[in-house]
């Protein structure tokens, strides 16, 4: 098998089935073997959401290096890494799409660029995207992936937390419509803040969701911890959240709640593209 | 080990030294001055040697220093405190106290992490690690003190919000969430002071707030400098290296824009004098109280918006 | 054992003669239909003894019958459901179902008491009696209906709140008198219908509402009978003796303003016909709704004080 | 010993102790030998804690027979019974009065009136309190006892639940600070409205508190509960009231609660005579 070839296989971390890697894609990135859900590319899960039409806000704006951080690398240059490895400019990309015929503004968190950590940047276009749909008088529907704040950005990073909350809790106040979508994992600063400040909590099944993570708590009370804590089975058992959807029923049930909103303060009218559910 | 409480040994053989030659010579008529200045001198360049420019890791020491003043010793000290119990759902967080207060004669609600002193207190306390309900404890406090018209006053100190299974099944990350979007948009002012350890979003929980305040030796951080490294590096030994590149101290906070005004502690630290630094941040309190209690309320609630909102932004094109 | 259940099974052995009288004048060319008739007439005439006259007990029975439609019914024959779960902070009380609905093409959320139809279901749903994370969940769903202007309706089924350590441990008094508080002034309209038992305070914290239906054979109660003999006599099982004395039918409280609008059963209860009392209920839920969705905001919540305030008020002097 | 003489002695249901009545009014109706607090008699409790100005309202509400109700009597003589017994019109007494110089819209169920239930005189009396308190700009401090709600009075005992919550929401949004204090005992339906949305609930020491009664718990679950149960001191530590308070230190602390409003929305301004504290 050539190594060409090769690069188009890969192996379910779940059941170690392998999967050729267009027919994972044409399948939502879930295993069709075992309905592992992996991992989304932030520009993947847009596209397999939105009406073809989505125009990104704040990807002008980069990290810079405020801290002058350097470890084994200088961030800068881990910075770099991820740019080139998640083909992404930070671990969230904004802006304004329809999802089956209602406008919305949509922002998607992306693990793999940094781990999918909340630094200045990541604040900064969430921010601008609550902010835009309080203008524009659209719902905000989020995808969570993080794993906390970036510590590389120190204090600042810390602080995005308030940043977001205030930029939500201005849209809510405002009569603004926020679905939140808690994806692998969603821990840390983000859970901790937007995630956990939505009018509808839905979490995709599966997910790890969790303030500490989960090593941290196995070090403090030294014992393992049951296979599905953390899970988000697991919250909805202890009432955190508000559904959990497997990925394929995602994007109906978003545009069910959708309309929900359709007569609220803050909202446009109602689609009426042929593309409005019955 | 604390590093801080090492270095401390040898300054105060010394000052116990002094004190006995002071009542020898008290005692005799031999003139012992001399010697007394000396050691005096001594005492004193090396108090700067250790204090002086302290390094983030002997910072962090400091701001964890077992005699430092606690969020219950500034609360003992206002002029008057009601305590106020419960989340009114499950139990009442005791790494919380909240309640209730007068300062400087002002009518406020004031709320403190509190770590506990001896081995007892600190259970009792869970080392100042509040779990959901001690967050949903703050809403509650802080709805009531919009719904009166009392400013709020916090007093942070926590390496974090509690990480234990309960805390997490009662939704922790909910209960922290809540209490930021909670402190959003208050219709009174929140002054809040980080005393001691300001440890990740468990701090900023309390310290979402239009005046923040630090004590000069505090710390406030993204993560609690064991847990930065063993995000980082996986090794939480690594915690020393962690705090010289997180810029923790009040120093770098100021500089960001973080931190609103620091107050200065006693050489070799706020333990020194316990009772001179709660006075010196209660008058700081105040003095931010008397402030903002002349913005009319969309204004404060404006600058709220505005101050948290440039943190780390990009600047305006 | 249920004295309905019990009146019934005469009349379903008649039900089943006369099928099979009716299958057999079918397949033979002997004319049974003389006989047919006489056993319809003496059916007829028994289900009008057993049911046209019922005494208060038999009504508590009739609204208890293990075949009568419960919430999840009503919730089922909704165009559209998205359930909503859980309080946010301890767990999810499956004896409260909830969530976003349309209902006749309008959206709303909906709120149902469910006690669980078999063994399994009634353990899961305990038996329709929520705990205070019930309540909670109410709460939470009411404010979302608020926040989105969505009209809320509610199907009130149970014989009371859960009386559990667990629940008066997390405040189930706490949980309904803020889930009553909440109803108290939300913005939108709110129809709550009294399906099977109104049972006290459990059933009113999600009845305080702009129109309140019950159903012809409801019984809606300041106790159950049970409670209330055990209350006043000390005696539990003294229930139809109490259920006598409370007036807690249909009828007396149409007489007493506390129901609006009351929703007629086929002769022998609702569940002789589920789905079309299941539909009939719907539709006036959904007339309630257009009546009150013409009222202003302040209208509406004035016309909601009045309505509660009046009851049990003393003429006007 | 005279009957006369013996009257004047009671003796204390905690500790047994023989308690000469003077003297326990003295105390506050609190035996000085275990600290055991009696339920007080509402015009005691008003007695106890205001400036001697108490002007009641209300009071002239007298309840009918609105579901004609007889069973070993008619209801009617038994509200006759406990009117004699109580020198009480219904079970509860509202007015306004000043406490340490704070005007304050005052109401106290009383336990010896049909065990403080809620019928519609009850719930009457305290719609009208807080709505007198919102117009007279006044904090509310209310103290309850109660079995829940009056059976005779059925499903119109019951509305009084949600005609009280209409009367507090629409005081509180108006601004107002309302003070509850639960004493001994604090159930039903009393305790499931009114008793617990109060800004700062406080209770007795000692006193029960919950929602269902202790005997239908225990026939429910089958098993003796634990003698903390439902007290006072178990809600603090369950979170669920702001304090606990002995009887001898209650005035004082309202007091100093009361003078925490001065400045709300809905209040007069601060006292200014001679009883204002420190
Ligand atoms: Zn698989
Ligand atoms: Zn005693």
């Amino acid at each position: 098998m050539a190594a060409e070839e090769a690069a188009q296989w890969t192996k379910c971390p779940k059941c170690g089935t392998m999967i050729y890697r267009p027919d994972l894609a044409a399948n939502l990135w879930v295993c069709s073997s075992c309905g592992h859900h992996f991992r989304m590319h932030a520009f993947d899960r847009i596209a397999t959401l939105v009406d073809a039409d989505f125009t990104e806000i704040g990807g002008d704006l980069l990290p810079g290096d405020p801290l002058g951080w350097t470890d084994k690398v200088p961030y800068p240059q881990k910075l770099q890494r991820d740019r080139e490895k998640s083909k992404l400019t930070e671990g969230v990309v904004c802006g304004f799409a329809s999802i089956g015929g209602y406008p919305v503004a949509l922002g998607v968190m992306d693990f793999n660029f940094r781990g999918g950590t909340m630094g200045t940047v990541v604040g900064e276009r969430i921010a601008q995207l609550f902010e835009a749909a309080r203008e524009r008088r659209l719902p905000c529907v989020v995808f969570t992936a993080s794993g906390g704040a970036r510590m590389e950005e120190g204090m600042l990073a810390l602080m995005q937390m308030a940043k977001t909350t205030l930029a939500v809790r201005r849209f809510h106040d405002a009569g603004g419509y926020y679905l939140s979508v808690l994806t692998d994992p969603t821990t840390g600063g983000v859970s901790a803040s937007f995630a956990f400040q939505a009018d509808v909590v839905l979490a995709e099944a599966r997910a790890a969701i969790g303030f500490a993570g989960r090593r941290v708590i196995e070090q403090t009370i030294r014992q393992k911890l049951p296979d599905n804590f953390q899970t988000a089975e697991f919250l909805l058992e202890k009432g955190a959240i508000d559904m959990v959807v497997e990925r394929k029923e995602l994007k109906d049930r978003l545009v069910r709640l959708l309309d929900y909103g359709v007569g609220a303060p803050l909202a446009p009218p109602a689609p009426t593209s042929a593309e409005t559910p019955a | 080990m604390n590093v801080i409480v090492e270095r401390e040994k040898g300054l105060l053989e010394l000052e116990q030294r002094i004190a006995e030659l002071k009542s020898q010579a008290a005692a005799q008529p031999v003139d012992m001055s001399a010697e007394i200045r000396a050691l005096e001198a001594k005492y004193a360049q090396i108090q700067r040697e250790v204090f002086g420019a302290m390094t983030p890791w002997q910072r962090v020491n400091m701001a964890r220093h077992p005699k430092r003043p606690l969020g219950s010793d500034y609360i003992a000290a206002l002029d008057q405190f009601d305590e106020l119990h419960g989340d009114r759902h499950f139990r009442d967080d005791h790494a919380i106290v909240g309640g209730f207060a007068k300062l400087a004669g002002r009518r406020v609600v004031a709320i403190a992490q509190d770590k506990g002193r001896d081995t007892k207190e600190k259970v009792f306390r869970n080392f100042g690690m509040p779990g959901p309900e001690g967050y949903r404890k703050v809403i509650r406090l802080v709805k009531l003190a919009d719904h009166l018209g009392l400013p709020v006053v916090t007093f942070v100190d926590t390496s974090g919000a509690d990480p234990g299974i309960g805390s997490e099944e009662r939704a922790q990350a909910e209960a922290i969430a809540q209490s930021l979007y909670e402190l959003a948009d208050v219709r009174v002012p929140v002054v809040a002071t980080i005393i001691g350890e300001g440890g990740s979003g468990g701090a900023l929980a309390l310290a979402l707030a239009d005046r923040v305040l630090m004590l000069e030796h505090a710390v406030y951080s993204v993560a609690s400098p064991e847990g930065a490294a063993a995000i980082l590096w996986g090794d939480a030994a690594r915690a020393e290296e962690a705090a010289s590149r997180l810029r923790l101290t009040s120093d770098d906070l100021i500089r960001f824009g973080i931190v609103d005004d620091v107050i200065p502690e006693p050489l070799g630290g706020a333990h020194r004098d316990p009772s001179g630094i709660v006075t010196r941040v209660l008058g700081t309190v105040d003095g931010a109280l008397d402030a903002l209690a002349r913005l009319p309320v969309d204004e404060l609630r404006d600058r709220r918006y505005r101050k948290f909102r440039r943190i780390g932004a990009p600047p305006p094109r």
